[in-house]
């Protein structure tokens, strides 16, 4: 069946080999630099490539894009915190920690989608790329928003007592925007896409074996620990319980859905290129995101939003997702 | 023959997050060096398996004189008031050559 | 100010294919959690190296109510007599904050 | 002399670099984890291809390769425990510690003896890479049974108390078997050919890049670092004592041979698909088995299996072994 | 049930390029073992960032019968006065099974 | 303007990257070990390389090389000595220290200079590599000597009492030479090198992909992490104080001026070699030597000599110093 030919992706495969293996309480393990080495790899090579995408983009094309990006990433937080409040299941803060993963992107399940892509021989726009280093921000800055706002109401309200004004983890919008946007993660996305737009052309050729040709395997590395990782997540679901873990399969769908809309109509992409702007708007960030948080939102509970995005909602889009969004694509394209 | 002198060691293991957060709070309170090792573990803040940047915890040990102890901890409790997640224990510990603990550090 | 409360460190060094059943006893023990650290060192059973899997040691640090100390140590006792090469000790330590030490790991 | 032409391999060249390396004191260090890191890689990469090859092989002839895997691996410890014990030099758990090792084989020397075989331009069958991955647990099961039954008659004898039921290390067969096969290297490999297997063909090729042009390279770097690790278990060499060392001779040779004889009468293999049966019945484990027996036989002493694997056979193999292999499977192909 | 005894446990933080000098010392002092930890730190010698192979530290953890502590210490301050940057604290442990730390390392 | 176009290079706008990080306070790290392993990587490829070359080389000439390449190490160390010690600013044990480092190499800095030359299309000599694997040692004997002089005559003038003979730290000049040559990267440098030159060369040419086609991307990394450790290393600059500051850029202009004058007179290289000789001359260690002084010369302060070479010198060399000395390698072809 076409719909689930993604689990024929070594990519997708080295995840569920991950995950079994854990399932079957496997030894296997990682070095924990591994991971961290792979991230940055993925981080560089991904960056590297959208900056050579921009320097031969259509600049208003490019600006649209952006632009549509940053909407994503300042509106999903807002919807994903809005449902998490209403299941009345998950402590403000909580909830505020949780929804900036949701705005923000997942590079393994992008990384994914284009693998599924290539796979199924369908082309794509190059400005998801693009748009994928545009989100990786602003979903922080929501997020710390959010608290703020929530801190405040508790104060107000005095089930809290004033923050300390000046101190750690109380900053105001000033350091909020400095936090996030000196993000690892940011700044090495966002450095090697300037890199790629700006330095010689052919030097940067002679960069495609190591950012291209071994990039598949570096992938596979990758998500084979993701997997193991995702494994030893998935344990914890009974602690987060079964209406905290729908929101982790829903919130996808929800993403997923408005990632389509602006790709195919705001956006006016192909099948192919749609399907990637689902993916981002679906995807929830495991890098970028959990390290802010832990230091921005120190009340909120790591193991609640780390288990959701990486227990929860990777499996969920690499296994499902994708070609889900991928089916839709083909369907709006066809409708329109 | 050497002298050993009374002095306490304080461990915090923490989110590495915090790393240069609890760095700063070291030199402010006059430590001669700081040592870092890096670990993983479990607690009410759930596993910190290592592997991402988000779990990974940090070990900081610290050798202090022990007048100065007392303010570290009142900042250390700032930290863990604000919600963060800190284990916190004091050694008793002889050490050699005390007199390089009592210079802060200069960096 | 701050609270200072006498519990026991115990620290277990061993291999780290250890790493599953020593998390497991430590959680049946009741311990409000647990600190690991990789290490590598030499003993009777050799050396351990830390480049290979079989030959890479680790460190367990566990803050301990002193009441709770003994049932470890019977567990720890009896993999030594398995046949495992297990290094223990025990230090005293004032902790901060030393409710959170007696409720156990909900993981 | 073209039996000592394996010295040109720059594998070869790399261990013993490492060795000397070790010998004149060099503070030479690798980082811990890069060890583990290459040993991820070579797995996963010697996997896919083998999972490629079994996707392409005959089946039937691909099931008596297995069968006569899992004869060696069954067969070899059990010789090995018995030649341990006639020494007399070694207690019966260590000897049973030991002789899991020499069942299952060691990917670094099987790698080396294709590098050699690439360099004299011999061609080789396939199946042995299958062979390969067969042979990691079963050898694993052999030393845990031995084991358990040394247990038990020491028990009977007197000089052992009944062990604890259900206790760690004294699992029933079930636990043995599932601690062989659940073992963190055999969930890698076995993984990685099944991927190899069915993952579909265009997006294992866009993995060449990785598991095959930088795999030379890989090898070399591992290499490198097991010719470190054998310097510094060489020096453990007088504590396991000559006759001991010996048997870290001897028995590859034994083993060797017999691969000899599976590889050329049973399997009808070419002189170079002989040569690699012939390794892997002569190379000792040193990634796999290890961990397994630390934690199955805490009684026996690591440093004595890890010495003879690593400080002995491993060097054995590479630098004497595989030439000889070589040659013994050229004569036995003249003779018959 | 198990018996504690008491043992010093000898801590020594340096750079690690002294680590084949430390553990030469440890076995001619007869410790029956010894355990490293990669660490990294500041201090006087300035910044230890763990980045280089000359700006790591190794935390080296030795348990020893308390009457060999001196000797120990003595070789330890040979080595602070020609001009190596060792931290060095003792600490008060009871270690289970005790008679391993009495038997020197044969390796 | 084309003396800046090295700014375009990739692996130059990585290394800033880094140093732009620290500077904005990105949490942005590497793990520990990554800078390691791409040290050993480094060094493997270039040794390789290196051999490669050699083993086609002309010896007369490549010897010729090697001679001026000893001259080098050993003179540049004393120059900077006796500079350090004019200044008045720096414990003559400290100034040893430093001086070291300054004649021996920094192969970061000799790979970006390759990287810069293949922008701009410039061929050059491939002496130069095997000079690179011959100054790493020297300067370390030259710097420990200095050191005993002083020592000795500190002693002699009373400040100091009579080192303990035999005592490490104290060794004699067969220890110095002992640890100067067995230095790590010493061994892994010459020691590929030497497989280079005796391996197979259709074995050797397999590692290619590994060595050369990724080799950019690898360099990028480490460019990227020395650019983070040079960042952190700066804010130490008014620690060293300005006068030390200035030697860090002083000593490196005298050391190409000098490596320009023997790559163009003494060597008869084009532009291109020239240049590259004069990177050797000014450019300073950071694996290799730092260790080495540690270890030998315990009362010198580490961060003076690692913040004067790799927050100082090395930044200096990749951004100003390469693009000048290429430029006066230029002038001098045109001249003569
Ligand atoms: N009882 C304990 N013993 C040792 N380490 C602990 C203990 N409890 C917590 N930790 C460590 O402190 C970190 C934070 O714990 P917690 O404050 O419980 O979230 C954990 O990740 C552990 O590494
Ligand atoms: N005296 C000691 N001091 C510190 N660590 C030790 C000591 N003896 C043994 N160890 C550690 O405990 C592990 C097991 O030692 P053993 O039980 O002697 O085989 C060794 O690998 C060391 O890491
Ligand atoms: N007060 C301290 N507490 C903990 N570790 C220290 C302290 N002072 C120094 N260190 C450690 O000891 C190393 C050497 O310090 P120093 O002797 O001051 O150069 C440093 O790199 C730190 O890792
Ligand atoms: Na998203
Ligand atoms: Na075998
Ligand atoms: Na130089």
């Amino acid at each position: 069946m076409s719909a689930f030919s993604n689990l024929l992706i070594p990519a997708v495969l080295f995840f569920a080999l991950g995950f079994f293996a854990r399932l079957i309480k496997s030894d296997l393990r990682f070095p924990p630099d591994l991971a961290k080495i792979l991230s940055i790899y993925l981080l560089v090579s991904i960056g590297l490539h959208g900056g050579m995408e921009l320097a031969n983009a259509n600049l208003g094309e490019a600006l649209v894009a952006v632009i549509w990006a940053l909407v994503l990433g300042l509106l999903l937080p807002v919807i994903g915190y809005a449902l998490l409040i209403a299941t009345r299941r998950v402590a403000p803060l909580d909830a505020a920690a949780i929804a900036a993963h949701y705005g923000s992107v997942s590079a393994g399940t992008f990384l994914t989608a284009i693998a599924f892509l290539g796979t199924q021989g369908v082309e794509y726009e190059r400005y998801p790329l693009i748009m994928l280093a545009v989100m990786e921000s602003p979903a922080i800055v929501v997020g710390l928003l959010l608290a703020s706002w929530t801190r405040r109401r508790a104060v107000a309200g005095g089930s809290l007592r004033p923050a300390d004004e000046g101190e750690p983890g109380n900053g105001g919008l000033g350091e909020i925007l400095r936090e996030a946007f000196t993000n690892g993660s940011v700044v090495l996305l966002v450095g090697s896409m300037l890199i790629g737009a700006i330095a010689n052309p052919n030097a940067l050729e002679a960069l495609d074996p190591f950012t291209a040709d071994i990039f598949m395997g570096m992938l596979c590395l990758f998500l084979l620990e993701m997997g193991l990782e995702a494994g030893r997540r998935f344990g914890d679901f009974r602690r987060v319980g079964l209406i905290l873990g729908g929101f982790g399969v829903v919130m996808p769908l929800i993403g997923g859905v408005i990632g389509l809309l602006v790709g195919h109509f705001m956006l006016g992409f192909s099948v192919g290129g749609t399907t990637l702007v689902a993916v981002l708007g679906a995807s929830a960030s495991y890098i970028a995101v959990p390290p802010a948080m832990r230091l921005a939102i120190p009340e909120a509970n790591p193991s609640l939003y780390l288990t959701l995005s990486l227990g929860v909602t990777f499996p969920f889009n690499v296994v499902f997702g994708i070609p889900i969004y991928h089916h839709l694509a083909v369907l709006l394209a066809g409708w329109t | 023959m050497h002298q050993l002198v009374p002095q306490k060691l304080v461990t915090v293991i923490a989110s590495d997050v915090l790393e240069d957060r609890l760095i700063a709070t070291v030199r402010n309170r006059g430590a001669s060096g700081y040592t870092l090792v890096r670990a993983r573990g479990a607690g009410s803040d759930g596993l910190q398996s290592g592997n991402l940047d988000a779990d990974t915890n940090l070990m900081l040990k610290l050798i202090l004189p022990p007048e100065r102890v007392s303010g570290l901890l009142d900042d250390l409790e700032i930290l863990n008031r604000k919600g963060y997640h800190l284990t916190v224990y004091v050694t008793d510990v002889l050490v050699m050559g005390h007199e390089k603990f009592e210079r802060p550090m200069d960096i």
